[in-house]
This record gives structure tokens, C-alpha cells and sequence, in this order.
């Protein structure tokens, strides 16, 4: 992978600009209230615009973008709360498909996916209790918190492969039978299913166990990565709308912005924007080094945009006073997109372990030695 | 010979033994369930809920004997809603009782107090509160609302203009307690008067604010035109600011959020009794931090209620215990959500009703979240936490 | 034990008054630099006070006070940075020696400590390659950080039994020889010693081994608690004079006090004492009470004020500016005082893990249900 | 065609290559310890320090190669100050490298340019800076000390009244730099000048004032009837202001900072290696969160570096750097003093100096306390974090 900079920058003002002419917050309104949980014009605006084959190899009429060209458009869906799979279907499925599935499916799904009229998700954590299970390619078990498990046309399972042992991924078509799905949202409007498969008919995805797990690690990273650009294009937003916020608003006669108090706490709110945004880079360029040295920065920055972006949604909402809690204003959508943002793809707690371990087996020495 | 002390907390402990022995053997089964699982109480809830605390003589305990009340210590005050809130007992509605009774009975004239106590005490009659304007949050000055008054054949009346807003359960009320300005021009706290409003009265509209916990909490009420009937003032024109001052000082004694505090805390616990082995660890630590916290906050309170009682506080203590208890709990709801993981970010609104379908994940989770939306707003309502630390600067430190 | 609110509020005014006229900043100026570290005329008027004796039996003379008044005798000591060695002498050695000294041992070092002719030093924390043990009546081994070990005329030591097993506590007299003392001070200036026993005489101090185990749990609770209230003594002065300093200090023009920022920090203050003040009180309370409640209490009381003291130091120091860290200006000697409190009998992390196990032992409902 | 960053990240590289060379090779073991353990540093270390690095060509590497520099970019400035604290080296001293040297190249006459550079390169004269006075820390605008010009038959020479504070290591300085007041009454920014005084001359006293740590670093330099000749003056009268803006740009990018919190944070690590195994546990997640916080200084340290070599600063990147630098650096030097517990409160002030008896206990327990109480004042010194907030709060927020 090549780092470019600029082509980032490109696609970042042009996705902006789309963003802007339709996608602002009076558009985002009306896409909650639809029953897809997003707009499916803006999805194949989406693929017209090459969003959905930017992760795609260039054999394949994709763009084979590097991890800032994802994190150039995953800023922009952060700072716009765009509401389409992008994340889970053209990120996430379209990754693992790229590195594990075989020449037929590639062939067979990748024109769906560049075109938008395939929508992939990622159903991973599973309650304790009931544990998904392939045996003669039917999987059995349940699966929580599947983002866009509502509307999916392909599931990629993780499940336990019963014939020959080891944890491997499946490709589900949901509407093939015995998949029960339970729709629901999520707190920021975005569609989520649980999922009960009863034998349901599971075509695998991967040569082997060692090549799921290594390609799995790979594109659970880039996600995370990709959530963190998502966090960064949110928390931006947040700091400006504040900062602008605190310019207007007047008590006791002067603007509230006069106060050193909310200043200092503004500039907080600043710095952590700007780590933000190293970290984020510095996960990017860490995709491409060794295992733990990737995990070492991804998890690390993942970890700490967890916290500093609940830090800056809760300010943002404390300095709006009561306007932020309301349905009205942008503030609190910012604020239940990040609660969801920090949860998926391993939260603060799993990825501030792994970031632990990883600077255990890197040594005393560190990167920076 | 006991001191006045002494013999407030004997009574406080009884109280508070009283209170579980309710929860046992009196409290509705499924309004236990209901508030301990965060789902939607409506008004009838409330009102039953209001009405089983008055038959044990709880809703106006703190109102003096003549009153119908127990003449109530400070510190029994403080521990009755503590108490409640460590149950996982619905809110108990102040605006009546805790709020606008008071004001009643203290400044009210004869006529006020038998009209409107007995229905206070009852919830034959649901009060809201009219104090925040638009611009006005903490900042009275700004008030814009106007009562004119006008002399009629049938007496004396107001014709009141304005918009009042984060005005809550205004779509239940049956009465308003609301400041006014009565007079132009001169200085804001000579100018203001309190005024009940009948919210019949044709002119009124209330209009709900949305709030990011999805539910119908808090309005925007629209006055036009509002004639209220001369008798409705309470006290004297242009004295509102002191009766509002009276009011506030009801107010400070809030021990619901320690209670509260103290449940969130022991169901974060039970959830994280369930994580997986690798992250008890680190929760354990978190989690022992919080109760650290909590136990800071729950010594200083009630030493706190007890300076108030000797006359020997410093004026910070209101602060201290709204400062410090609703930072905790939020920092406890966090916690829970972070406890929950993906559970955490599923908006279970079916799990939030009564009839509800299983959940999604944990019994609570649904409700946990809700309560975190919800009290989202604890910093910023009833004296935002930036108000209160400049109250506490100015009026204790000096600054 | 009684708990008196009155006697305390009498004590502490008047061992306030008396601090405030003996010993202010330039009078412990002097101090600093005295060889014992601390003031002998001071120490002799403390005995006449009868601050030495509050702690001894009324039947030898001495006042049986509650631990409220100990904790009013010890915020002003944090009040003052009194440097002599009320804490370690006529509080935790003598408490050892009422809760555990024979009626021959009491009889003859009761009168001394009254009159402040014996000073005591507790020394339990050593080194892990050179543990204490006594063998025959005599010690070998190694004790670190011994408070006022300087000088102390006797040390109660904790060693191994080597005849009979189990931990104890013996009397031993540095003058009477086999004791190598390496004498310092700590950061506060108060002297300290490291002890090197090569064979020193040895006097039992305690019946067996459960009844020194029981006595010891609770001295040192009411150390830790007297530790508290020195802490909160310190804690009132630096709110207090960093208030002041915020009024007078000016700035481009105004005092810097106007500034909200620093309103809103100097309330965090303010409120941090107020909870030093509470917590200490409960733990105060606590003493009397069974010992895994006493536990919660005292170790939660300790690790909370600790960490407060840190900050509002921290605090005081950063808002007087370059001020804050020169030997000038008081501030800078609360700071050394609250580090050196910090650290006496038990630092932070080791009472926030008592507490944590003492909770666990109370279980779900814990003292409050 | 490599472009600028790609080529300053390799020579970067190669400088911190070249460096931790020089520390295994070349840099004698006397000093490595007393650096390593923070021992005390007298003055002939420091010269020492300062004329091992010039023999690198390090000490004026980022002067311009025409006055003897490697014309450093900002990258390599930056690593070279960290590369040295992660090693553990002593301070790099600034006041005439860094500091005064700038200054004079780039706005000095052809005569100071030749009478001080070559002696600021090999530190055969050191220097102090008179900036700071009584009451007025961070506002230059109430600087006092005045410079009246007067003219003589031996030339014109200005005399200079008033007093400095806070001047570090003005006790071995034979020079100061210095703004003063050379006009009244007019716009503070006008009236201020840049002079160089010599330390020897008649009415400089110098006053040291004692800090925490026990030593002597700062101290009050007074200034009475000091007769400075007028070719002493750099630039242009009134034009003081701009210099010091200019040095302070020098100022901006402090690459110690980065490096002395990982060799600290390695130091911690060490103990924390030591510690009992029942507060490892605990130890180790807070060092966890300490480290990661580094990782975030240090990504967004470099960024900001490179962000002013490609002009895309927002002006806010030095006070990131100091703010996120010097809090990190203080949060660690706390978990150290925890970690030593009871050996972390003793003054082991006899092993703070080369010919040490051994240590009360463990071998740096003194020197990390003494640093301890040194950097204590890192927030408050070199524009205190109130100072650096409000600048970002106005010049980058616009608030």
C-alpha cells in the first residue's frame, strides 16, 4: 500500500461537497425516519461516486485505496453521521472478501458491491450461551449487534467450524432460510439485527484457519482505523459547533465564550482534536508494519480516541446547556454516534488490553527506542 | 437530654426502615419493576406513585403539622429520598409538593392554602414549574415573560404574555407556578412576581422538546393572552424573587442523587459480575474508584444536612452535593455502558414498556441507556454545574 | 470511646492559638534548621499543654482522648507543619504502648512520655533481603524510613519471633548498643534514620502474637486516620492562601482571581477540602467500629485524601506561579508535608486495595443498604 | 525527487543514529551517571556538555552554515533535543545556542555578530536571560526595567535600572540578555529594547532564590546604575519586542520534552519492575495509560512539526507540545513517587552528588524526587499552562 496524502485530501473535499449538498441535518432527519435506517438514494449516489469500490482491487475496477483514502471518507461520514453501511458493507465485508474470498465469489459479489446492490455485514459477538457452529455447511447459534444486520444481502459469519475444528468465517445469504432475524436500531439510528441461525445453509470464506485469522486481525484492524477517522470527523465537527456556539450564545449580557472557564475547557476540547487526528494518521501509516507493532498503535489509538471523543461529546453537550440533550440540535446525534463509534470494532477496555500486551512482547525498547 | 441532632437521625434511621418495609409489603409489584428496569412511567404511574407515599404520610412529611405534614428535620428529608432512590423508586414529583406547596403555605393567602394544599398533597392536581425563558436559563434577569394587570367587573386580573421553557410534565399539569415580570424598567429582582396558572386557561399551548433519550419529559410552554385571575398571585407584587429564593432553598436538600447514586452503582456491579474474566480485573479497580467517590459524596452529604441543621454551614454545601453527586453518577452510567459493550448501544425502546417483548440483551441494558441519555442533562438542569461553581467562587470563596 | 465535639473544638482553638504565636513561618524557619529536626522548647511545651499525655490512660494522668480530639491536635500540626514528633511518639508509639505494654513497661515509660523526655519511634517497614527477627532477646536485621528514628530514645520494632514464630513488637533502646542508625531527613525536612540491628537487646512488647496483631491493626488505623486530619489541616491553609493569593496577585491589569478559569479550579479546591474534612470525621467515627467496616472506612478516607491533598497541592503550587516552588513562600513546604503524609502509614495504593477487599468482605448490601 | 519532509525524516534519522553513537562512545561515563541519576550538574559539566556537543557540531546545529551551523530543519532540531533526553543527557543549556545566538545573527551588527557567535558556539561565555521581572511573569507589558541613553565622550551608553527574577543559572553567566524599557509612556511594545550586559559590570548583583528541589537554579538579578555601552544594543531601539518574538519562535519547538517523559516513563518502568507483586497489577495499567498518553505526545508532537514545515500550522502546536508534554512529564514523576512509597519522601540529598555514599535506597530514588520537585514548576515556567490555553484560546479558537 502507498500512502498518498493528496489523493486523500481529493477525495475528502469531494466527498465533503457531496455531503454538504445532500446530506445536511434537516436530510439526515428525514433518512432516521426511514424504515432501511438509511437513505437508499444517497447509497447509490454512493456508488456512483466510487465510495463502494474504493476498497476494491484494481483487476476488479476498484480502487485499491490506501488506508488514508478509507480514513479520508470515513472522516467524512464522522463529520455528516452518514447513516449507509459504509463502514460494515464496504469497508469491513468488502475487506474480507478481498483477502480471503476465492476467485468464484469474488467474481460472483464484487459488481453487487461496486454497484451498491449488494449490502454486506460482519456478525461477530455471539452471547456466551449460544455459540455459532458449522457442521456439513449448515451454521446454527446466535449473533448480537450485527451493524446493518437488518438490511444485509450477504452475512459474513464468524462460527466454529464443526467439521474440522478452528474458528472460521461463512458467507450467509439471510433470505436462504433458517435465519431469524430481530431488527432493531441503534442508539445513534442506524439498523442492527440479532441474529438465530437454525442450520441455516453457510458457504466458507477462506482456504484455512490461518488464513482467516491472520486476514480476520488484518480487517478488524483497518475497521478500527476506519472508526477511528469516523470519531475524528465527528469530534471536528463537535469543536467547531461549540467554539461557534460560545461566540453566539449570550448570559448576563456578554457571549458565554468570554468566560476563561469554557475557554480552557474549549481548548481541551482542541487538543484532544488534534490527538485525535495524529493518532488516527498514526494508526494509518501502522496498518501496513508488523502484527504487534500494528496492534500496538491500533489499539492504542482506538483505545484513547474512545476516550477523548466521549470527553469532547460530553462537553460539547455540557457548554450547549440544555439545547444539547434536545432532538433539534446536532450536538446529541454527535453524541449517540460516538457512544456507538467507540463500542464497535472493540471498545476502550478491549483495545487499551491489547495495546497493553502488544508493548509487553515489544520490550522494554519500545518503537521509540 | 438528646440533641436536636441526635434525635433527627434516630428519626431519619426509623424513616428509612419504614421506607424498605414499604417497598416489601406495599409497593406494587409491577411499579417496582418498572422503575427498577428505567421504563416509561406515564402519569397515572406517577400519580398512583404519588398518592401510595402520601397514604404513608411521606409526600408532605417535610411540610409543618399544620399543614398536614411531620414537620420533617432536614436530615429526614435528606435520607427519605436517599432511601427511595437506593430502592430504585420512581422520582418523586417535587413540583407540588417539595416546590410550589411551600411557597404556599409560607406566603399564600388564606384562601391559596385551602384551595390548593389539599390537592398537592393528594396529586388531585399536577403542578409545573414556569421558571426557565429562552435566553433565561440561569440568568433571571433575563425574564421576558410579562403579567399585566387589568381591573374588571369581576375583579382584578393578569393578562400574562411569554414562553417558558425545559418546562417538565407541563403536558400533565394541571397548574403552572410561574415568575412574571409585573413591572417594567426597574430593577429585575423588584420587577418579578409569582403567579399560578391555570393551564386551561385559553392561551396556553405547551409543546414538547424532544430529548435524545426519546422521551416526553420536557415542553416549551407558550402563554397568550393568559388572564389569571387577580387571586392567583401569591404574596405581594414584585416580591417573586423572594419566594423563589425560598423555593430554591427546598430544593438544595436533594438526596435522590446519592440514592440514585448508590443504585446505579450496585447494578453496575451485578453487570460486571457478568463480564468476561480477562476484563473484571480492570473493572474491579473502576468500579472501586466510583465507590470511593461515592463514599466521599455520601459522608460529605449528610454532614452537610447536619451543618445546615447546627446553622454552621459554609453555603457550598447544595453545590457540593449536586456538583459532586451528578458528575458521580454519570461517570457510574458510563461505566455501565462501557460494562454493556455492544449491549450498550442497542436502543431497546420495546424493553422500555411494561408489556415488553424479551430484550435484547440484558434485562436492564435498555433501561440503562435511557437513564444515561436522561441524566445527560443532570450538569446542566436545575443550576448547571458551571453555575454552581461560580455561586460557590462568588458566594463562599469570595472571588 | 466517646466521641466529643466540644472537647475537640476546644483543643484544636486552643493548640491553634498557641501555634500561631510559637510557631509561624520564619519561627519554623529556625526550625528546619535545628539538628534534631524539630524544636526541643516546642516539644516541652507541647508536654505542658498536655498534648503528649492525650493519648495515655486517665489512670496514669494522661487524658484517654477520643480520636476526635487526636484529630483536632493533628489538623493543627497539618495546620502549622508542626516537625516534632507528636505523631510518631506521643500518638502510634505511645498508642502501642497503652494498647500492649506490660504494667512494669507502662510504669516506667508513661512518665517520660508525659513530659516529653521519651520520645518513641514505630519501625516496621524494611527492605525484602533483610528481614527482622529476634532470637533470644536479641535483633538482627534492617528497618527504612523510620519517622523521627533520629532521635527517638526507644523503637518499638516489628520482627519475626525467631523462638516462638509469628510476627511481634519489642521495645529496643538505640543507646544500648548493636544499632548502626543512618540518620536523614525526609522531604519535609522532619529527620528520619534507617536502623541496622546486628544483635540489639530486645524487650517483648505485646502477651502473643494475635493480641500484637489486633493492637497493631488498630494503632495503626488511628494513625492513618491522625494522618488525615494533619492532612486536611495542610489542606485548609493551602485553599485558604491560594484564595488569597488570587484576590491580591494582578495581572494584565486585574487580580487574577477574577479570571473564571481560576474560579472554578479554587472551587475544586474548596470542595476537595470539604471532603477531606467529611471523610476524615467518618473515619474518625469509624475507629470504634468492627474491624472490616473500620477498614472500609479508614483505608477509603486515606486513598481519597490522598490523591485530593495531591491536587490541591498541586494546585496551590501552580496558580502562585514561580512562587509556589521557592523555600519563601509556604506553599511549597505544604507540598513536601502532603507528599511525605501521602506516604506515611500506607500510601494511596495500598489502602485503595484495602478498601476494595474490605468492601468485598461487606458484600453486595455494603454499610449502607 | 524526494520531497522536503521525506528527506528531513531521514536526516532526522540519521542524527539520532549518529547520537546514541556518540552516548555509547564518546560521551564520558561521569557525566552519564550523574545525568542518568539527576545528580547535581556544577557549571564546569554543563560547559563540558556544551563543548562535547559543539565538537559534533551539534550545540549550533540548527544555526545557518554561514555562521558555522548545519542549517538543521525543524525536524532535526526536534529529534536531536528529544534523541538526547530519552538517552538521559544533561540539559541542553539555551540561553546563547538556542536562545541569544538567533537573535544576533539574525538581527545583530556585523561587530556582535563576530565579538559573541564564536564564543556562544564553544560556550566560552554563558549566558542568562533577563525577561521575567516582579509582577510581571507572562505580561511583558509591565516590564520596569528602564535603559536611559546618555551620551559620553567615550561613546554613548545607556544605564540601566530595575530587577529581573527567575534567571536561571545567572550565578555562572557572564552575560545577559535582556529587555528593557528604553522610552516612556508609550505603547509597551514600543518601548521595549534587546541589550546585552555584561555580567561583570558595576551594579549587577545576582541573588539566588531557593527552590524545592535544595538547589540553585534561579535566582534575582538586580540591576542598579549598570553602565552598558551602546553597541550593545541589538537592532534597533524599540524593536525589542519583535526579537523576543523571534527567539520565543526558537523557543517553540522543545523536543526535550517528548524525550525526557519516555526516559522517565522507562525509568518508572524499572521500578514498577521491582514492586511488590500485589500493586503490580494496578501499577501496570496505570503505566499503561501513561504510556499511551506518550504515544499521543509523540504522534502529534512529530505531526505539529512537520504540520510548521510544510506552513499548515494552526498555531497552536507548541502549546500542545508544552501543555500535553509538561503535564504527562509530572503525572509520571507522581507515579514514580508512588512507586518508591515510603523510600519516594526521603531527602537523600548526599546522592545527589558524584562522590555518593550509598544510597538510602534505591540507587535514583534521589535524583527522580529532586526532579520531582524541579519540574514541579515545568507548567509554570516558559509561559505557565494558563498562559499557553489562553493563547490558543484566542490566537486559534478565536474566542
Amino acid at each position: 500500500m502507498n500512502m498518498d496524502l493528496e489523493t486523500a485530501a481529493m477525495l475528502r473535499d469531494s466527498a465533503a461537497r457531496y455531503a454538504a449538498d445532500n446530506y445536511g441535518f434537516l436530510q439526515r432527519h428525514a433518512v432516521l425516519r426511514e424504515a432501511t435506517g438509511y437513505s437508499t438514494s444517497a447509497w447509490r449516489d454512493y456508488a456512483e461516486l466510487g465510495w463502494l469500490a474504493l476498497r476494491l482491487p484494481e483487476a476488479h475496477g476498484g480502487l485499491d485505496a490506501d488506508p488514508l483514502a478509507v480514513g479520508a471518507l470515513m472522516e467524512v461520514v464522522g463529520s455528516r453521521l452518514l447513516m449507509e453501511p459504509v463502514l460494515a458493507s464496504a469497508i469491513v465485508g468488502t475487506g474480507l472478501l478481498v483477502k480471503l474470498g476465492s476467485d468464484a465469489q469474488q467474481v460472483a459479489l464484487f459488481p453487487g458491491l461496486a454497484d451498491g446492490s449488494l449490502r454486506l455485514a460482519f456478525a461477530d459477538a455471539e452471547p456466551a450461551d449460544s455459540p455459532c457452529r458449522v457442521r456439513g455447511g449448515r451454521l446454527s447459534g446466535r449473533k448480537i449487534s450485527v451493524l446493518h444486520g437488518d438490511v444485509a444481502d450477504r452475512l459474513i459469519v464468524s462460527a466454529l467450524d464443526g467439521d474440522n475444528g478452528g474458528r472460521r468465517l461463512y458467507l450467509v445469504d439471510p433470505a436462504a432460510g433458517e435465519t431469524e432475524i430481530t431488527r432493531y436500531r441503534l442508539v445513534d439510528g442506524r439498523g442492527a439485527a440479532n441474529l438465530h441461525f437454525a442450520g441455516a445453509p453457510a458457504e466458507p470464506l477462506g482456504a484455512d484457519t490461518a488464513a482467516v485469522e491472520a486476514a480476520l486481525a488484518e480487517v478488524l484492524d483497518e475497521a478500527a482505523v476506519a472508526a477511528c477517522a469516523e470519531a475524528l470527523g465527528a469530534v471536528r465537527v463537535l469543536v467547531t459547533t461549540t467554539c461557534e456556539y460560545l461566540k453566539i450564545r449570550k448570559q448576563f449580557g456578554r457571549a458565554i465564550g468570554t468566560n476563561q472557564a469554557l475557554q480552557h475547557r474549549a481548548v481541551d476540547m482542541f487538543l484532544l482534536q488534534e490527538e485525535v487526528a495524529a493518532l488516527t494518521l498514526a494508526a494509518q501509516q501502522a496498518l501496513g508494519r508488523p502484527a504487534v507493532e500494528r496492534a500496538r498503535v491500533v489499539s492504542g489509538a482506538k483505545a484513547y480516541i474512545c476516550n477523548a471523543a466521549r470527553h469532547v461529546a460530553n462537553e460539547a453537550v455540557q457548554m450547549h446547556g440544555g439545547l444539547g440533550v434536545t432532538e433539534e440540535l446536532d450536538v446529541s446525534h454527535y453524541f449517540r454516534r460516538l457512544m456507538v463509534n467507540a463500542a464497535l470494532f472493540g471498545g476502550r477496555d478491549e483495545h487499551f488490553a491489547r495495546f497493553l500486551a502488544a508493548g509487553q512482547k515489544l520490550g522494554a525498547g519500545g518503537m521509540h527506542a | 437530654m438528646t440533641d436536636p441532632i441526635t434525635e433527627a437521625r434516630q428519626r431519619a434511621e426509623g424513616l428509612k426502615a419504614a421506607i424498605r418495609s414499604f417497598y416489601d409489603g406495599v409497593m406494587p409489584a409491577d411499579l417496582k419493576r418498572k422503575s427498577r428496569l428505567h421504563q416509561v412511567l406515564d402519569k397515572d404511574d406517577y400519580v398512583r406513585w404519588m398518592r401510595l407515599l402520601n397514604d404513608q404520610g411521606w409526600a408532605i412529611g417535610h411540610w409543618p403539622k399544620e399543614y398536614g405534614g411531620q414537620a420533617w428535620s432536614l436530615l429526614e428529608r435528606f435520607a427519605f429520598e436517599d432511601q427511595l432512590a437506593r430502592l430504585g423508586c420512581p422520582w418523586v414529583i417535587p413540583f407540588g409538593v417539595k416546590y410550589v406547596g411551600p411557597v404556599i403555605y409560607a406566603f399564600g393567602s388564606p384562601e391559596q392554602k385551602a384551595r390548593f394544599l389539599p390537592r398537592i398533597a393528594t396529586t388531585d392536581e399536577f403542578w409545573a414549574q414556569g421558571y426557565s425563558e429562552p435566553g433565561a436559563g440561569s440568568d433571571l434577569a433575563g425574564l421576558r415573560t410579562e403579567a399585566i394587570r387589568v381591573a374588571s367587573s369581576e375583579g382584578d386580573h393578569y393578562v400574562v404574555n411569554g414562553q417558558k421553557v425545559w418546562t417538565t410534565y407541563a403536558q400533565w399539569a394541571d397548574w403552572l407556578f410561574c415568575l412574571v415580570k409585573t413591572a417594567r424598567g426597574e430593577q429585575a429582582q423588584k420587577s418579578i412576581s409569582f403567579l399560578l396558572i391555570d393551564m386551561r386557561s385559553p392561551g396556553v399551548t405547551v409543546k414538547p422538546i424532544p430529548t435524545m433519550d426519546g422521551y416526553h419529559h420536557v415542553n416549551e410552554v407558550w402563554l397568550e393572552n393568559v388572564r389569571v385571575p387577580a387571586e392567583n398571585l401569591v404574596g405581594a407584587e414584585g416580591e417573586g424573587w423572594t419566594y423563589a429564593k425560598y423555593l430554591l432553598k427546598n430544593e438544595r436538600t436533594a438526596g435522590a442523587i446519592v440514592g440514585m447514586a448508590w443504585h446505579a452503582l450496585e447494578r453496575l456491579k451485578s453487570l460486571a459480575a457478568e463480564a468476561a474474566p480477562a476484563s473484571r480485573d480492570r473493572l474491579e479497580t473502576r468500579i472501586g474508584e466510583l465507590e470511593l467517590r461515592f463514599m466521599a459524596l455520601e459522608v460529605a452529604s449528610y454532614q452537610a444536612v447536619e451543618s445546615m441543621m447546627r446553622g454552621t454551614e459554609h453555603g457550598a454545601e447544595a453545590s457540593l452535593i449536586k456538583l459532586r453527586g451528578t458528575e458521580l453518577y454519570q461517570h457510574i452510567a458510563e461505566a455501565a455502558v462501557d460494562t454493556l459493550g455492544l449491549a450498550g448501544v442497542a436502543w431497546d425502546a420495546a424493553a422500555l414498556h411494561a408489556a415488553a417483548p424479551p430484550p435484547l440483551g440484558p434485562e436492564d441494558a435498555g433501561g440503562i441507556i435511557k437513564d444515561h441519555f436522561y441524566n445527560r442533562a443532570a450538569t446542566i438542569f436545575g443550576g448547571a454545574s458551571e453555575i454552581q461553581r461560580n455561586i460557590v467562587a462568588k458566594g463562599v470563596l469570595g472571588l
